[in-house]
């Protein structure tokens, strides 16, 4: 699948939910499936600035696709960061690059899109394109 | 089930802002301690300000410059009866307690030498510790911390081994804004000038909750923020003694606090000009003067009566919650409750209870000491107002075991 | 007799204040040099904020930080795009122009040495002299002086030799408060670029009468206060280019300003909160940025047409009276005019054109150095408003001419 | 005469106008009466501070009363010392510092009374009973 499939995808199984508790249960649930971080990496430098919790991000290139591992000390962002590296892992860096994040607004998390420095979600987003951006450099 | 202290319900028509919806549901505003939310009496005093007598103040000849500067002192003097302030001029009008620690902090740099000491606390906000932190290397001066012990009190037995003839400034905080614990500041200030050291006391969480004599107290300085105590934002003051005042080198130059100009030589005006450089924030004073009249029309001791109603009722209620710890659960604090639920991280139920219209404060607090000490990233703080309910503290309640038993 | 340019029965209508009397008189207010008049759309943003959104900001996980927060920042942006300057996190909010030269007098102290140079001119308000000879105290760092000219303009050829390797740090207004002349910036900045000195420049005073563009100027620093714009008091701004924002240090210490507080070491935060320590002044900040859309909304090229109409109109007729003369009396000029009267004291006319409902303002308008220069005690100054009208200029002139027969 | 006749003498003469622009007249027309300090005098500590304009005033016994003279650059100030002095000089300091300064509301220049800066009645007032006390001292 490639992003716009995957974001469509997501968008899909957030319509099911009538209210904000269920969003939010299987944000926690999402969370549970991140796949985590290789403790090694989980160091100062890969601490994503601006979240009130602590998020890590690593990223490896495989067959020119970029794959992202993660984690967070608090599970709602750990959710948040699950469905971002969902939509953005595996994927062509140029790919990432291109993607737009409207689909956020449309699972019902729009007040994660704020810039304000309460949530990490914006911070997340340019982290994972510095990463592409990094990779793209290289394989160009 | 409304306290029989206070009408509440005729307090809450006052605050147009607790009659909003947060994410659909009535708004719990429980983030006192960040800042207080704002009655219609000062909301309309600061607009009458500007539909009738907005001029630049001090040295006008006009009519409205001179009714707005009456309007400007009359606040002063109003702060300077609420707090028993010696004299009008030893109220300095600053646009926050973190611009009134600044000043104080720079105007030392010139009365400190090499070797000489200053104590602060461990339960301090930044605003007290940084600008203090600037001094030191400023003045090469030793920064001794009196250390919180583990139910968040001071440890008063290392303050006193700590105060010695070299100590010069000691600057704690009245009440902890993470805690909520006050402090023995009659002690801490009786023992630095046994010494002959300045005491700065922070009341930034102080003043919404009790009415701290400056004279009794004997205190040096003592600061506060409007904004925590229903006044408006960008205004603050800075009480000193006069002699210390005079002491004091000003802070900033500019318009008012000069008394002549030239190239050569500038000469500095009287107090309290002297550290209020240029225009001042003169709605925000007269807004500051209407907010201390509002609470006073309420009463403080009104206030503390329900307030620790409040407190009582949320803490015994917390206790119940499973692996629930309050930080600083002590008899002597004011409405503040910080806790954390084992395995929980306090942003998740920070998030959770956002989502029920409950607002919550959740992180350091400005007080990363403290998160250091317990080792834990952060907490949750509800902090209480005057104008909190019975009924609020039972939804905040239920609204956190939900969120726990969705996070768990 | 409205001018073309502006729709002024409906301009007017904005402001309340404008329809009050005055010592039973309906008020002339040509002191907005001091301060400018406050518009209901700027003080209904205000009222909004408390009534509806009031909320510690930054770092709040809850909507209402979270919807203050994002009115704060969209006044910044707002500020951003009116300035034309490169990104959001070079505008700093401050409590005003003078905290604004403070910040940054400051921030040079640790980046000057014994010998370096600075230049002010000789036609700057104090908030532009006092911060930097305290400065000047600090680092032994010398103070030059742009002489004025009888004109009231600045001697650029005796600057022309005065910037050498050694000028670290030029600061001169835009528009000078005392007289009305605007000050050859542009020449001023490429002149200090050309040996690498820093420039600011004081923009206090045209700032309501023009837009400065900061691409353009390729200034370093630029700093204005809300209240001189039709915005609140308590608020103000510094422009600071990116890279010297970085190379500054913080000024105040306090919360929102700091990355990592340990009592070690502090790190600081990033732009533009470095400098932003403590709650900033958020209701000041919105009411800012409503004041910058309401003038926007009328329109700077109009503003230009009808103040310029004034001007002219207010100087021809004063120019008839015998004995009066006009300081500054320069074709480069915004709509300000400083004058005295031969034999009369200018704190006698403005207290008699008080009595007439007319608000000038006299004495030494904060500059003392230009009084000196003139070797008076003060002027009278009358500075116009986009909603003053000709009129309004006609019962000055006349009540002027009452005053002067009474004192003769 | 005394303080508290002169005082009803001056509210009696004021009294006769209908408008300002009278009063006004009449303070200036005062102000020319005003009894001069000696230009020795009229030094920097002779100065009385929190005035727009300069106010000089010099105090000196005679049999018991004081004998204030006066000047200012201002005319309508001149005008202000001149009732003020009118009222105060040739009286014992012990009276002086009894003084009321009431009839100053009266006579229509309320306005000089507020404590502000910009006109300097109230530093005025506050001059002469510093005058009144120091002799006064000396007389005790
Ligand atoms: C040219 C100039 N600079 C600085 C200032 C000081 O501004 P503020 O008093 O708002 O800090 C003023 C205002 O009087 C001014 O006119
Ligand atoms: C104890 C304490 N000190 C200082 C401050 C700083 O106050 P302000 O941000 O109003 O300058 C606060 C407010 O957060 C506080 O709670």
């Amino acid at each position: 699948m490639n992003i716009v499939e995957k974001q469509a995808e997501i968008v899909t199984e957030f319509a099911l939910f009538d209210d904000w508790m269920q969003r939010y249960e299987y944000m926690i649930e999402l969370g549970k499936s991140l796949p985590l971080i290789a403790p090694t990496y989980k160091t100062d430098d890969h601490i994503i600035k601006g979240c009130q919790s602590k998020v890590w991000v690593h990223a490896e290139l495989e067959n020119d696709k970029i794959i992202f591992t993660a984690d967070s000390d608090a599970i709602i962002t750990k959710g948040i960061i699950a469905i971002l590296i969902r939509v953005f892992s595996n994927q062509h860096p140029k790919d990432i690059l291109a993607a737009d994040t409207a689909f956020i607004d449309e699972i019902g998390l729009k007040e994660h899109l704020s810039p304000t420095r309460a949530n990490g979600l914006v911070s997340m987003i340019k982290q994972l394109k510095m990463y592409a951006l990094a990779y793209q450099t290289q394989l160009s | 089930m409304y306290s029989t202290t206070l009408h509440l319900e005729k307090i809450r028509a006052d605050f147009p802002i607790l009659h909003r919806k947060v994410n659909g549901q009535a708004l719990i505003y429980l983030d006192n301690a960040a800042t207080s939310q704002t009655p219609l009496s000062v909301i309309d005093a600061i607009s009458d300000y500007y539909k009738n007598t907005n001029a630049n103040i001090h040295r006008g000849v006009h009519a409205l410059s001179q009714e707005a500067t009456d309007l400007f002192e009359a606040a002063r003097k109003k702060i300077q009866t609420h707090f028993n302030a010696t004299h009008a001029h030893e109220i300095i009008l600053t646009s926050g307690t973190t611009h009134s620690i600044n000043l104080v902090a720079n105007g030392f740099a010139s009365l400190l030498n090499e070797g000489d000491e200053l104590i602060v606390s461990a339960l301090e906000h930044h605003a007290n510790i940084v600008p203090w932190q600037m001094l030191c290397e400023r003045t090469k001066a030793k920064l001794n911390v009196i250390p919180m012990t583990e139910n968040g009190t001071l440890d008063m037995e290392a303050f006193d081994a700590m105060v010695n003839s070299k100590t010069k400034v000691v600057f704690v905080n009245h009440v902890s804004n993470a805690l909520g614990v006050i402090n023995p500041i009659e002690h801490i200030i009786k023992k630095a000038h046994a010494v002959g050291a300045a005491v700065l006391i922070d009341g930034a969480q102080a003043t919404p909750h009790l009415i701290p004599d400056m004279q009794a107290l004997d205190v040096d300085f003592y600061t506060t923020s409007a904004h925590k105590i229903c006044g408006p934002t960008g205004i603050g003051m800075l009480y000193g003694k006069e002699e210390w005042l005079r002491k004091l080198p000003p802070y900033q130059g500019g318009g008012e606090m000069i008394d002549q100009v030239t190239f050569e030589k500038t000469t500095y005006a009287d107090l309290p000009h002297k550290f209020e450089a240029g225009t001042p924030n003169i709605a925000g004073g007269v807004g500051f003067g209407a907010a201390i009249a509002y609470m006073n029309s309420i009463g403080f001791d009104a206030i503390k009566a329900h307030e620790n109603d409040l407190l009582h009722h949320a803490t015994k209620k917390l206790s119940e919650i499973e692996g629930l710890r309050i930080y600083g659960n002590v008899p002597n604090k004011v409405a503040v409750i910080s806790f954390n639920v084992t395995g929980l991280h306090p942003y998740d139920i920070g998030t959770l209870l956002d989502k029920m219209g409950i607002a919550v404060r959740t992180g350091h607090h400005c007080c990363q000491p403290i998160m250091d000490f317990y080792q834990i990233p952060g907490t949750v703080r509800a902090s209480f107002a005057f104008y909190n309910t019975h009924e609020e503290v039972e939804r905040f309640v239920s609204g956190l075991e939900k969120a726990i038993s969705m996070l768990r």
